[in-house]
């Protein structure tokens, strides 16, 4: 106890850590089942239908199949870095979130006095997230070495390379964002974005609309940084198997796998923050029923669920589905109080948000073919690049000469 | 003790500098080699901090930053170099490459 | 023993660790993965210092790009294990053992010359430091950041022409 | 502007010809080497002219006039200007050298218009030209020293202008070295000056000789040393033997060099220093005997020469004896009229050698000579007046001067019965042998093969200047024309000022017996008589020459032999310095000594590189630990000096 009211910040922190970590395992879970679906949908299949009520306990079934897979370690792999690259990816990946604020500092853990949504709330949290996602490469690359592979090391060397090209556009891409907020917090960036344009009505004045370029570089230079459809070069199947993680099984390759969903939702967080205002709403504070925006929500999944239970279920699906249509009515319910409804308003359209942008990269999952190599260089080095450069000096001239202009 | 002399610092910045120096001169791969010089200018990074802390200035970190710039350069250049290098020797033993010699 | 007594002094073994570790290892990977253990606890040292922008390009720039291009260049030429061999007489009597003298008489010295100046956590001065940085940068020494940008620009031909295919 | 504030224009202008011609003449064709040569001669000639016209307008106070340059070096107390000046002796100079070296360019245009290295020859005449007006000009004896080497330097290069030719590249070797010996005695002679003056300024000297009088020993060594440059220079006994041999240059240079400006150099030198001279009575004695047994003693050799060239340089060497004869007794102005009349006749005669040489096609032997009268009739004419002019034969340029030297020597303050004796036969020998020349060359039966060597007229290029130099050879002299008729001279009045100190104004003597005493002169009588010699032997009786030579083989033989002194210098002189040379400075010296160190530090070089090169191993690792002992040593180093310097 007295520790405790010694070391606030080690406690909350820890105890955000769990939080954050639960949620975000759970997260990566259900995006994969999200994909899946999505794109089963976009190609008019059911997707996985069958392991629970709309497959809901896919990723769980998943998850199980992978640790009871046998763990094979090629012959003449360097073991320490095979073991260590997996482990490198996820943990960075995860890291990574620890930065970002789910909803705003003002929001405090009772006793502890604490940010309750924002597990580290760095000065400079902007280069901290960059700092991390950059060391992020190691993983792909190391596991492309060690494997002792050829096509792992192919692999390893493609991404590592594409990683390393699209790591400077990204970063060039949003420094736009960093001149116009006059600072690398989160916090700040997100509150300098808060308001309207005077003159647009009804227009939040989010980065998204000055920064266009920027914003469209980032979202490019992100997707190739995660290695995702069209950039998926690394894991090219037709032409590497599987790339860098082609040696891996079981859980190893789990881990992978989350760490790439782990750092799509980094970087869909960050868009969200540097481009859409984070947590803020899009509507004025004025409007106080926004506030129950979030419980309705749930209360009408709720009823859905219960709809669909009732109609399409047969058997255990429908206890299932049962349990989750309680779950959202019950939370919902707890949502629709003042009180909650208060605290959960900034997670909620930060969650609102960042879904939207994942949609986004499954959608383009589901649509766009891949790039070749030789163009993906090409792309990275000789248009993103100086069209995030052109962007930065835009914006640098166009506040030079205001501040000349005035003060 | 609650807080860190700067001696420490400055103590420790000496002993990875001289491992740098015993790696530059033990290895014998030309990009650990390289990788030893890495080692040693970041070594003086970290004395530079520590002495821009020391004093309360910030020179030293814009030092800093210079020194990792040059860094940057050197690498891309002097790997580009061990690239040739290897195309050229099938090796990358330093050793191996005294042609330059009596 | 404080909160940042403890780092130090933990960072610090991690970063010497690594630096043995970066002689000691005989496969490159193993010397840069040790290197950028090395790097990694120096980030963390800066932060210590109250340097933390100067921590965050320390991993972007160090560990996040150079050390990305060593690994990158080892894996891509993939020449194994490097060979002991001893042909430098001077480098194993002399060249070593100086080192090591070297290390511990310095080390020794900066111990006790100077009277120990105390470093708090430099918690709080993180923000303006960092404007208080680029002031500098930007005004003081533009002159050599300009040059700096030079070399830069100067570093990518030299590496395009030595690349460079002769066809 | 007034050009007396910028004479440093009269150097400037043949220095730039010389250095246009000398970097670029190679690729000029002849007509702008030409230009460029005779150009800048022309406008230095002009630039004097107007200089003189100028002088001769200012007050007397403000001569002599010395313009000031630059500061040239100091040394403690020794301090050089580079300074110009001009008064009246340098007047005469100035005309002589840039008129006749004009003249002589022109003539060099046609005479070597087939000669390889044009542009060089050119280039090298230009640059005497402008060390030539360097020692005339020059207002200290620092200035007038580089002159005087530089004008040797050019006689150098330009008597070994073949220097393809062995004899030639001799020859310049030895002008070089034989003036150089009297070229030692003029630097101590500075330096003593220097040591007793503590100025090496013209004026400040004389100022300060006039003020304070120095002692007569000391002034003596000095003159005497100075006169040794002067022997040198001006090739009189015992240092005369480079001169005849310099006649291996193209005759133009002997012509300009050896006959009009750089041989008489000497006694410039000596009348420009005459309040020292006049101050040292024995010195001048020394002065005045060389100089007459120099004319003496070179005429008699002049008898029995057969090189036409040699011959008139013989006879340069005694008419310079006869300048010094006329310094040594004091009548310097006289001195410097010879030099003068001298300049224009025996410049004139060389030309017109060079033009007989020419129509010869190289042939210099007189014996393969001769009826060339008709031939060349330019040529022979105005040689004759030259030769007229130099024998003394009254009304000609060359009888005014040689009558005022000898009147001097016999009646002068310094007057001396054997000088003056000396004087008077080396005169009649002097015209003997000039006529002997004229009737070898010009009369007889051609003594050469009449359709082999196709004689011609030389073009006009060679011929105006011989014209112009006769008719100075006959009215050249005749400033002194008045003296005749009892009024003074105007070229000794002129003078006056520079030589005033030194000379007794001439006292005035009624018209009628100073006519009678001009005309009744032992010169005019000797000079009459020569000619009468020559024509008996040379035109009555050809044949008698060879009986005489008969009879008297060996005074015939020494003499044709220039008295064996070459050989004697060669025995001497030359073979003990060259078993020196060879013996112990070569084998022992070079060889031994400084061979031995050369190689043997190189040798120790190479022990020593054989050893350290073991460092250059090649291998990163050795070099990176020397790096680290060195880093080591250094550090050890400084904070044991920190320590010691804190604690």
């Amino acid at each position: 106890m007295e520790f405790i009211s010694q070391h606030p910040v080690l406690v909350a922190s820890i105890i955000k850590i769990a939080v954050l970590l639960f949620i975000v395992m759970t997260a990566l879970a259900y995006l994969t089942w999200m994909e899946r679906k999505l794109i089963a949908h976009i190609q008019s299949r059911w997707g996985p239908y069958f392991v629970g009520a709309h497959g809901l306990l896919q990723p769980l079934a998943d998850g199980i199949k992978f640790l009871f897979k046998e763990d094979v370690t090629p012959p003449g792999a360097d073991k320490f870095a095979y073991l260590l690259a997996p482990f490198l990816a996820l943990s960075l990946g995860m890291t990574a979130i620890a930065l970002i604020p789910f909803g705003p500092p003002s929001v405090l853990i009772p006793f502890l006095n604490q940010q309750a949504f924002s597990v580290a709330d760095v000065g400079i949290g902007l280069m901290m997230v960059f700092a991390i996602t950059a060391m992020g490469v190691y993983g792909v690359a190391l596991a492309g070495w060690s494997s002792n592979s050829k096509y792992p090391l192919m692999g390893g060397l493609r991404s590592s390379a594409q990683m390393i090209s699209y790591e400077v556009s990204l970063t060039m891409s949003v420094v736009g964002v960093v001149l116009v907020a006059g600072s690398l917090n989160f916090n700040e960036i997100i509150s300098n974005q808060s308001g309207y344009w005077h003159y647009v009505p009804f227009i939040p004045k989010w980065n998204f609309g000055p920064q266009i370029i920027g914003f469209l570089c980032y979202l490019t230079a992100a997707i190739a940084e995660t290695n995702r459809v069209p950039f998926d070069l690394p894991e090219a199947e037709t032409e590497l198997v599987a790339g860098f993680h082609t040696e891996y099984s079981s859980f190893k390759f789990a881990m992978f796998f989350m760490a790439e969903y782990a750092n799509m939702i980094t970087v869909s967080c960050l868009a969200t923050i540097l481009f859409f205002g984070g947590w803020l709403s899009p509507f004025p504070d004025s409007w106080k029923w926004q506030l129950f925006l979030p419980g309705a929500g749930l209360v009408l999944l709720g009823i859905y669920c219960a709809w669909d239970t009732l109609t399409e279920m047969r058997g255990i699906a429908r206890l299932q589905l049962s349990v989750v249509t309680l779950l959202c009515l019950g939370g919902g319910l707890l949502c629709l109080v003042p009180q909650v409804a208060q605290v959960i308003q900034g997670p909620f359209w930060f969650t609102t948000k960042i879904l939207v942008i994942l949609f986004f990269y499954i959608w383009l999952r589901a649509t766009l073919p891949r790039f070749r190599y030789d163009q993906l260089m090409s792309f990275g080095w000789k248009l993103l690049l100086p069209v995030s450069l052109a962007n930065l000096v835009l914006t640098a001239g166009y506040f030079a000469f205001k501040w000349t202009r005035h003060g | 003790m609650s807080v860190v002399p700067v001696s420490y610092y400055l103590a420790l910045s000496a002993v990875l500098f001289g491992l740098g120096v015993i790696a530059f001169v033990f290895k014998r791969n030309i990009i650990t080699i390289f990788m030893s010089i890495e080692l040693m200018l970041n070594a003086v990074n970290l004395a530079f901090v520590a002495f821009a802390r020391a004093h309360n200035q910030l020179d030293g970190l814009v030092f800093v930053f210079f020194v990792i710039v040059v860094a940057a350069a050197e690498a891309a250049v002097g790997l580009a170099i061990v690239i040739m290098i290897a195309q050229n020797r099938q090796s990358l033993s330093v050793e191996r490459m005294n042609l330059l010699k009596f | 023993m404080s909160l940042p007594v403890i780092l130090f002094f933990l960072c610090g073994a991690l970063a010497v660790a690594g630096a043995i570790l970066l002689i000691a290892a005989r496969e490159p990977i193993h010397s840069a993965l040790a290197l950028i253990l090395v790097m990694v606890a120096l980030a963390v040292l800066y932060l210590l210092l109250g340097a933390p922008f100067v921590a965050a390009v320390q991993i972007i720039v160090y560990a996040g790009a150079i050390m990305v291009l060593f690994v990158f260049v080892i894996m891509l030429l993939n020449m194994g294990v490097e060979e002991r061999t001893d042909f430098s007489q001077i480098a194993k009597y002399f060249g070593i053992p100086l080192g090591g003298v070297l290390i511990v008489w310095a080390a020794y010295w900066l111990l006790h010359s100077r009277p120990a100046a105390a470093i708090g956590t430099g918690s709080g001065m993180e923000a303006s430091s960092t404007r208080g940085l680029s002031t500098l940068l930007f005004r003081q020494y533009l002159f050599p950041f300009e040059a700096t940008s030079i070399l830069i620009l100067i570093a990518i031909l030299g590496a395009l022409v030595l690349a460079r295919k002769e066809e | 502007m007034p050009i007396l504030d910028h004479l440093w224009i009269l150097l400037a202008l043949p220095l730039l010809g010389s250095a246009i011609n000398g970097l670029f003449g190679k690729n000029f064709s002849k007509t702008v080497v030409n230009s460029v040569a005779i150009g800048s001669v022309a406008l230095a000639f002009l630039a004097a002219v107007e200089a003189v016209r100028e002088f001769v307008q200012l007050p007397a106070d403000q001569i002599p006039h010395v313009g000031t340059y630059f500061t040239w070096m100091v040394a403690g107390p020794f301090h050089v200007d580079f300074a110009l000046q001009i008064d009246q002796l340098t007047v005469v100079m100035l005309m002589v050298v840039t008129f006749v070296g004009m003249l002589i360019h022109i003539y060099s245009t046609g005479y070597m218009a087939h000669e390889g290295g044009y542009y060089r020859f050119f280039s090298y005449l230009n640059l005497f030209m402008f060390f030539m007006l360097t020692l005339v000009l020059g207002a200290n004896l620092i200035v007038m020293f580089v002159g005087w080497e530089g004008v040797g330097l050019c006689s150098y290069l330009l008597i070994g202008f073949w220097f393809l030719k062995k004899s030639a590249a001799d020859a310049g070797k030895k002008a070089f070295i034989t003036t150089r010996i009297g070229d030692f005695g003029f630097t101590v002679g500075l330096l003593l000056i220097f040591a007793t003056f503590r100025s090496l300024d013209f004026q400040t000297i004389f100022k300060s000789l006039a003020a304070n009088p120095v002692s007569e020993g000391v002034l003596t060594t000095i003159c005497i040393l100075l006169f040794t440059g002067a022997i040198g220079k001006s090739a009189q006994l015992p240092l005369y033997v480079w001169l005849p041999d310099a006649m291996e240059g193209p005759t133009p240079v002997s012509a300009l060099i050896h006959a009009a400006t750089m041989v008489t150099a000497g006694v410039y030198m000596v009348a420009r220093m005459n309040p020292l001279f006049s101050r040292a009575p024995i010195a001048m004695l020394v002065v005045a005997i060389v100089g007459a047994i120099t004319a003496f003693y070179s005429a008699t050799i002049g008898i029995a020469q057969t090189d036409i060239k040699k011959v008139l340089a013989y006879s340069t060497v005694s008419q310079l004896g006869y300048m010094f004869l006329a310094c040594g007794v004091g009548a310097y102005s006289a001195g410097i009229f010879h030099l003068m009349t001298h300049a224009f006749f025996k410049g004139l005669l060389f030309l017109a050698a060079g033009s007989v040489i020419h129509a010869m096609d190289g042939e210099q032997d007189m014996r393969k000579m001769g009826g060339l009268r008709k031939k060349i009739p330019i040529t022979f004419w105005t040689m004759l007046i030259a030769t007229l002019a130099i024998a003394g034969i009254p009304g000609f340029a060359g009888y005014f001067s040689k009558d005022a030297i000898l009147e001097a020597a016999a009646t002068g303050p310094h007057a001396n019965f054997i000088l003056w004796l000396l004087g008077v036969t080396g005169a009649l020998i002097t015209s003997f042998y000039m006529f002997r020349l004229i009737f070898l060359t010009f009369f007889g039966e051609p003594r050469f093969d009449e359709h082999k060597a196709h004689v011609h007229e030389s073009p006009r290029s060679m011929t105006v200047p011989l014209m112009v130099l006769a008719f100075l050879s006959i009215f050249g002299g005749w400033f002194a024309l008045p003296k005749m008729i009892g009024g003074a001279n105007y070229f000794e009045r002129f003078l006056a000022p520079v030589f005033g100190a030194a000379e007794a104004p001439p006292e005035p003597t009624s018209p009628s017996d100073a006519l009678l005493h001009a005309l009744l002169s032992w010169p005019v009588f000797v000079g009459l008589l020569g000619l009468l010699i020559a024509c008996y032997l040379y035109l009555k009786r050809p044949d008698l020459p060879k009986k005489l030579a008969q009879s008297m083989r060996p005074l015939y033989t020494l003499i044709f032999n220039k008295y064996y002194v070459d050989e004697i210098y060669g025995f001497l002189i030359v073979r003990p310095l060259l078993w020196i040379s060879t013996n112990v400075l070569w084998h022992v010296v070079d060889e031994g000594v400084i061979d031995g160190v050369v190689n043997g530090s190189a040798h120790l070089a190479r022990l020593s590189g054989r050893q350290v090169r073991r460092l250059q191993s090649g291998n990163t690792r050795s070099y990176a630990s020397w790096v680290l002992i060195g880093v080591v040593g250094f550090t050890v180093l400084l904070l044991a000096l920190f320590v010691t310097g804190v604690h």
